[in-house]
């Protein structure tokens, strides 16, 4: 899924990343949001995370569906082919691209409206089938583009501007990615500009499907008190699961860290996510059941576990199982896509 | 049987007098599931390897085991193997049915009787053949295989009866089982039997025989889904998605075993296509329109209830102007309707399909051939167009057995459309995502991966201008919905154009129509011709927006007879809506209750009309 | 203002000469979410409060806050109050669209222009006020209130300018807060300081002037998705399933708030129904589906990509003959397209619904008293012709602000159709679900749970005899799709009849239009009378199908102008399927680029025709 | 969600029930399926589970999608209305059915592709939002009404009639189902009449949504080997996590558990579901977390864990959320559906 090519040195704050490209090459047309929308600093830290990285904007291409989340794929990488889709199908439009052209590397933005909702059934089954591309749901607990109805992410007992509360069981995509085979899962926060670029980079390594589930609080609509999906409710009920890093493949460095404090990931292009002990205790994102029974405890205790939730190397991506060649299927030459005249031939004999 | 008889088809059945070569009707009554479909097949192609016109429907229900199945054999040396729908020879295996298909019959029919059945037998009209199958097959097997095997000794019946030719019969067996050199051998010996059983117990008939003939010579018998899923391979389809439905599976399912023999890569063995079966229509839709979108020729097939959950997509794949394809085998709606009966229900939905203003390209294929042929037309003009193109087949093309000229290889190449590349970009070519550059409403993409930093454009299904950046203007908005018009006249030319037959110094009566029902619109103006010196015209129209020739047929006949296979006249209305000035000028022949149509349909409609201008004369 | 400005829209604008009284276009240009909304409706009322009709059209973006938005005023004494597209007013706030919106002015327009955009005027034949609204706002109130006061104040402005009371002005005020008392307090303090400001630095004019009058006595100002939300609670409906899409979202929430208002049980405080927002529009509808099967009176409310994704189980409804209703809300289509923004485009697309044959009823509200009472009316029928029906809204009408006759409480009662009882079955009445008893296509229903042990059917989407059972048989399937046309046409007569007036002693020119169009069409017939001797006849559509009235009314003119805000001519099309010897009498007059059509697209295609026509002569 | 009303004394294989109707008032039309199919054996439970409890069929909605399985609802409770929908909606459309009439009893039939293919999302959101039903899906880990492909039910790892391998993640309905927070989720096999009998007159018990797995070979195209839902497979593939019973609300007789060897589930209508231990041990149907393990682990061995999976009382159910009247809203008479005039003229004195 990562579509590096050449080595360079990583630097501080450098001016050009390891393409020789500059920060604006990764950037887009400006926010139409609104002023403090948890939304645009996802923008940011996607922008940032992919300069660092060093991906080569031509090889993106850039999926959503409809909402505000939705049009951020606007608002990054100006130079990669986007596609705003329709609500709820920004999943299969992506297996489509995925097969289309196996070299892309493919970013998605979703809502919690347009994933969990009108979208959950295609979501899972691309999950299911383990579609290489990076899922990112900007998840506010609400549709924001239609103006602040509750959404199945929204928590039992929450309570909408207006006064009604949730009666319903929340939808967590994180546990139901998990439940349907996902191999790189994450949650974190809109505002955690560190942990949210460390898990894109993990995203962007990893050959299969990520999905990362980002808390961004809608400032209009979904703000108020009683909201558990507001700036200043998220803030006080989140916690880190563990001190997050990535270190890419061409990394030079020495990893420099303590073994015993810190978990390291490796991933398939040879990148490490590592994961430092919080106040000591260590949380293991490779054991299934400790990351589904830390969700359902989360939902009870309407809180927010954030960092890398669970990760499984060695899962089949579709285009694999699919045997495809190498190649973009998109630009084969005709001569690969048709077969002889005398196979042709052939098979009218079997008709005769 | 009686002339009477045979009028009340008017023409149809052939008037028997003295003996009928090569022109018979043989029905099958069994239940499905029990195997008797080898047996129909082995007939219908032991009469092709005769030489003889043939056809075979199926008429199948919707369950997997244990409904009544009629299998519908026509020969005729003529070539008029549209359906008829009065059996010369009734074959009753299935006691659920018998006593309603015998009823059915037209007097002096034959009737192959299973023993066992005939408590259903009611009549005295008929000639009758009573057969003991099962003490028959009893004598040849044990056990379960009797109920397959029992199927092939109506064949041995008929055989005799009809005159059938042993090897025919016995190649068509070997062709039927294949590399099961044992299911052959078992079954040719239990067909002999019952030949010699029939030779020895039931008088043969002068009335129908059946004589080998050099008719299908360079010919083939294939459903029409296979054909198209030959032109989805030959077709350089890239990406299929799909999900089951009948009558359509069956083309993804042919297409799936074609690619996984042809379309690998020699040195590698890796496949140069992605076959996805999807968890819905919703999402099959999407994924061709995401690959449509990357690059792919992308294509599904379905049938109307995945038209109708398809049409969101529709609309992004028309307004974003994304190349994709859809294959719809009709069958028969609304909702989930009779979905192993065929029929021309969706064209007018598939042209109008989505909400706000759009409007899509049609293939309509009236052949197995064209079966095949629109299939990669459509891979073509879905890139060259970019845009949405069905392919309308029905179920009656799609799994039905078809008689036809051996397929030529493609004679058209891979056309990919206007696609700017790099290099293009590299060389100063100026690219808008969505200006009209060429003057005929389309415009040039790029290919998400392109890599050149000019390539990048932003897609999407609302608003926008020329360069693909977001409006609301109201003159951007209608500019592009212009824009589109002018696309879709530039798709008038560039589909296959209509076929059109005229009668010797021509006629003032013209027959449109489209699909399916040519064979039977054919035999119905050659019985015309023949027995009631009327001659018409043809046209045969073969895509959606029609092009000009249609306006000139129309415009040169007094009056159109519009033959379509559905109840609310739905080309008859799109032509009507585009041409109010041919508006009354055509009149509608209908046909809706499941069955594949028939020329008597067609012939008992212009006749009524006939007498009644000659009677206000 | 010079008289030839005033023929650009030929006659549509006043000519001024003198002063001209109560007619009038103000348009505030501003960003969305800055809260200029509260200021555009307070002076709209105020404009009512003062007897003038006047209406308020929101022209917004497809956007939460930030890009922008346009509100236009027209106040006029006659009545004529649609779109008139050339502001004599224009209060320009917003810098983004500053300069566009300048230049678009007609020369001699008004432009009270925000100081801060003064940098933006680059013309000098406007009259221009130039107001330090940041400077006096600054005086008013600190911190970020001074965002959303600041609208205020150009309301001071242009009541100055217009004289606009100032008494209605405060009573507006009063309304708009409600009981905020302290807001409504702090805008009176800051409308009355601009006015103040303006009375001392912006000189009265002559040319615009707004007088009281009475012609708003019992009348009321309402948006069209309110008066549908009150004809959904008193009509009866029972189960409202929904999902949230613009512009029809505010239908369900006006609906959830005047349910919960008035339609619990008093003695219990219990819901007598049920809303539920679905996780998408395919389960909307299918709860509506579920829940009108089970006897409840259910709808949904929607726009173009819902009606989509609803087609499967639309065609569902239709076939299985199951009551269901939807609301469609129009806007802009294809695709997502502009989501803010008006038309009529998904008429052809809801009557053919969902793939095969099948049509539906849709009802076609021309005002908002129109959105109120046919809510009510298809849920009546819904019930009556066991059917789906929708309600063709749009987003001018659901959206913008109406002045309208207070309506009445509803007088037809609700209506259930013809349902079958345990009792009847008791009495011994037969009941056959899909038998054709009255003669009238419709056909009798037992409810689910309807304690007698004949009263159960089996509803299914597949072919069925009349007693409900399995039928592939071709006859069953046939006789009940016609079966089905026959109910169809029994619909013709039991929708709302449409409209028609004449002109006094009528005219062989015959207007058609439907939906929000009919102000802007009046409007275009009374300028043609007036000014230029041209009498039109009108018949204003309300349903399909269509009734007898309309054969009539069309046989009866020489040539028919069919207007519609849609590029496809949609109804034109399906009048023309329908009755191909009408079809070359209609002529399209067709508007789509998103803004809500004006009386100018009429008369500018009326009075070229007729030019062409005399030229011809 | 039960309809049952007076009691009546319960006798082995009785001619008639408790509301005096012999068995023949709970059968259906003949079956059309093909001979064996394991479809046609839940109906024979189906019908003598209601016959067994006493279920008033007048007051039975039968709802069904699209599959050989969703036809079964032709097969049983002649005297009940029936609606076999489309293919994958019978959630929603079960839905509007329950917020119609609260005093129907609702029971689905949905199969495997219906519910977990094309129906998955909105079956999701059913379970979510605590649908008053019965939702009997009848796995058979194939499409068997179009010929036998795979469904989303299907094993990682099973073999189609054909050959074909299937490459992806199983979807497993109960799990799903429990995450979503349903509250009463049972598995079973089409053979097991006694346990199945059990799990549905539970299921007619729970007040809330009861989604029940019925593994269900399908003797045409998925009875090879190679198949994980094959009869041979299945029959080696499963265990009873219990002894289940089910002794209903009005039953006279002492229920005669033995103390620490059975487990008994009290249901909200006074019935009870007793769980024999087998073997010695006790599987705990109340722990979400038990459960949840349990079926991933059967995941893992291809295994079947019968039973009554999942069980939590006390959630509110739709039409209870909703606080809707008690009376069906299908019927309620004119008056009460239409505010007064005064009422009304009180609103348009708001526009004003
Ligand atoms: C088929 C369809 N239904 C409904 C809508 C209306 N719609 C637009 S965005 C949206 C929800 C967006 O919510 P979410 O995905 O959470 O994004 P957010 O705006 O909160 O970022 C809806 C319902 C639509 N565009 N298409
Ligand atoms: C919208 C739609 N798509 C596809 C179909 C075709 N179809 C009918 S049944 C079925 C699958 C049935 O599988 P399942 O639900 O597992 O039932 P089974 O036959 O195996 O019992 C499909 C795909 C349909 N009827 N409607
Ligand atoms: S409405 Fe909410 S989600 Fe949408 S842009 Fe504004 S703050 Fe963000
Ligand atoms: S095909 Fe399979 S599922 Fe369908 S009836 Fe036959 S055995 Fe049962
Ligand atoms: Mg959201
Ligand atoms: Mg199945």
């Amino acid at each position: 899924m990562t579509t590096a090519t050449e080595p360079a040195p990583p630097a501080k704050e450098p001016k050009v990343n390891r393409l020789n490209l500059e920060k604006s090459a990764y950037k887009g047309l400006a926010s139409t949001l609104c002023k403090g929308c948890g939304h645009d600093s996802i923008t940011r830290a996607i922008i940032d995370s992919l300069f660092d990285y060093g991906v080569d904007p031509m090889k993106v291409a850039k999926l959503s569906g409809i909402g505000c989340s939705s049009k951020t794929s606007a608002y990054f990488l100006g130079q990669s082919h986007g596609f705003n889709s329709v609500h709820g199908r920004m999943a299969p439009i992506a297996t489509g691209v995925a097969l289309a052209n196996r070299e892309l590397l493919n970013i998605g933005v979703s809502g919690d409206g347009d994933t969990a909702s009108i979208g959950l059934g295609n979501f899972l089954h691309m999950v299911r089938r383990n579609v290489p591309m990076i899922y990112l749901i900007e998840n506010n607990g609400c549709y924001g583009l239609t103006k602040g109805q509750f959404s199945a992410t929204a928590d039992r007992g929450a309570v909408l501007r207006k006064g009604q509360t949730n009666e319903l069981h929340v939808i967590d995509c994180c546990a139901l990615a998990i439940e349907l085979g996902c191999g790189y899962v994450g949650r974190s926060y809109s505002g955690d500009f560190k942990q949210l670029q460390a898990l894109i980079k993990g995203a962007v390594a990893h050959p299969g499907t990520a999905v990362i589930d980002v808390i961004s609080p809608c400032i209009t609509f979904n703000d108020h008190d009683g909201s558990t999906k507001s700036f200043k409710y998220v803030k006080e009920h989140k916690g880190f699961l563990h001190d997050i890093d990535f270190r890419p493949f061409f990394g030079t460095e020495e990893v420099d860290y303590s073994p015993g404090e810190t978990r390291v990931i490796e991933m398939a292009d040879g990148s490490k996510i590592t994961l430092g002990k919080i106040n000591g205790s260590e949380y293991d994102p490779t054991d299934r059941f400790e990351a589904l029974k830390l969700l359902d405890r989360a939902i009870d205790e309407k809180f927010y576990y954030t960092g890398l939730i669970y990760e499984e190397a060695g899962i089949k991506p579709l285009d694999e199982q699919l045997e495809m060649t190498p190649e973009p299927l998109a630009t084969l030459p005709a001569e690969r896509l048709r077969p002889t005249d005398e196979c042709f031939n052939k098979i009218m004999d079997m008709f005769r | 049987m009686s002339a009477t008889a045979a009028k009340t088809d008017a023409g149809l059945s052939p008037v028997v007098d003295g003996t009928v070569i090569n022109d018979v009707v043989v029905e099958v009554a069994t239940a499905n599931g029990t195997g008797s479909q080898s047996a129909n097949l082995i007939l219908m192609r032991a009469i092709f390897y005769m030489g003889i016109p043939v056809s075979g429907k199926n008429l199948f229900p919707s369950n997997i085991q244990g409904l009544p199945t009629w299998f519908n054999i026509r020969a005729n040396g003529e070539g008029w193997v549209a359906r008829r729908p009065h059996p010369d020879f009734l074959i009753a295996m299935n006691p659920e049915t018998a006593e309603a298909d015998i009823n059915a019959l037209q007097p002096g029919a034959f009737l192959i009787l299973r023993d066992s059945l005939k408590g259903f037998l009611k009549r005295d009209d008929l000639v009758v053949c009573e057969c003991p199958f099962d003490k028959i097959v009893a004598g040849i097997v044990k056990g379960l295989l009797r109920k397959k095997v029992v199927n092939v000794l109506y064949v041995g019946v008929i055989a005799h009866l009809l005159g059938i030719d042993v090897e025919a019969i016995e190649k068509s067996i070997d062709w039927q089982f294949g590399t099961k050199k044992k299911a052959a051998d078992l079954n040719k010996t239990a067909f002999r039997e019952s030949l010699e059983w029939a030779r020895e117990n039931i008088p043969s008939q002068e009335k129908f025989q059946l004589q080998k003939s050099d008719a299908n010579e360079g010919k083939i018998v294939i459903e029409g889904n296979e054909a198209s899923a030959i032109g989805v391979v030959f077709g350089g389809a890239t990406v299929l998605a799909w999900y089951p439905i009948t009558p359509s599976s069956s083309v993804c399912e042919y297409a799936i075993d074609y690619f996984d023999k042809y379309r690998r890569d020699p040195a590698t063995d890796k496949a140069t296509y992605a076959v996805v079966q999807a968890e819905d229509e919703l999402a099959s839709m999407a994924m061709v329109v995401g690959a449509g979108w990357a690059g792919a020729r992308a294509l599904t097939a379905t049938a109307g209830p995945g038209i109708s959950l398809m049409s969101e997509l529709a609309g992004l794949s028309y307004f974003a102007e994304i190349p994709t394809v859809i294959i719809d085998v009709q069958r028969m709606g609304p909702s989930t309707g009779l979905p192993t009966r065929t029929c021309q229900g969706d064209i007018l939905k598939a042209y109008y399909l989505s909400h706000g203003d759009c409007k899509h390209v049609l293939l309509l294929p009236g052949s197995v051939e064209e079966n095949y042929e629109f299939t990669m037309e459509a891979l073509n003009l879905a890139e060259q167009l970019q845009t949405l193109v069905f392919v309308m087949s029905d179920l009656d093309l799609g799994m039905n057995y078809w008689v036809t000229d051996a397929f030529k290889p493609p004679t058209k190449s891979i056309t990919r459309g206007k696609i700017v590349t790099a290099e293009d970009l590299e060389n100063g070519v100026e690219f808008a995502r969505y200006r009209d550059v060429d003057g005929d409403g389309v415009c040039h993409r790029t290919l998400p991966g392109t890599p050149h930093r000019d390539a990048a454009y932003f897609t999407r299904g609302t608003g926008h201008t020329d360069t693909a950046t977001y409006s609301e203007k109201p003159e951007d908005w209608k500019n592009n919905m212009d824009r589109l018009v002018h696309k879709f006249e530039t798709a008038r030319s560039a589909v296959p154009a209509a076929k059109i037959e005229t009668a010797e110094g021509g006629s003032e009566i013209g027959i449109i129509a489209y699909g399916s029902s040519d064979l039977a619109v054919r035999e119905a103006r050659h019985i015309l011709a023949r027995d009631h010196d009327l001659s018409t015209d043809y046209l045969r129209l073969r895509a959606l927006p029609f092009g000009a020739e249609v306006d000139q047929f129309i415009r040169s006949h007094r009056v159109i007879y519009l033959v379509e296979q559905n109840r609310d006249a739905q080309v008859a209305g799109i032509i009507r809506a585009e041409r109010p000035e041919f508006a009354t000028k055509i009149k509608s022949v209908l046909h809706y209750d499941g069955m594949p149509i028939d020329a008597g349909v067609i012939l008992a409609r212009l006749l009524k009309d006939g007498s009644r201008e000659n009677g206000s004369q």
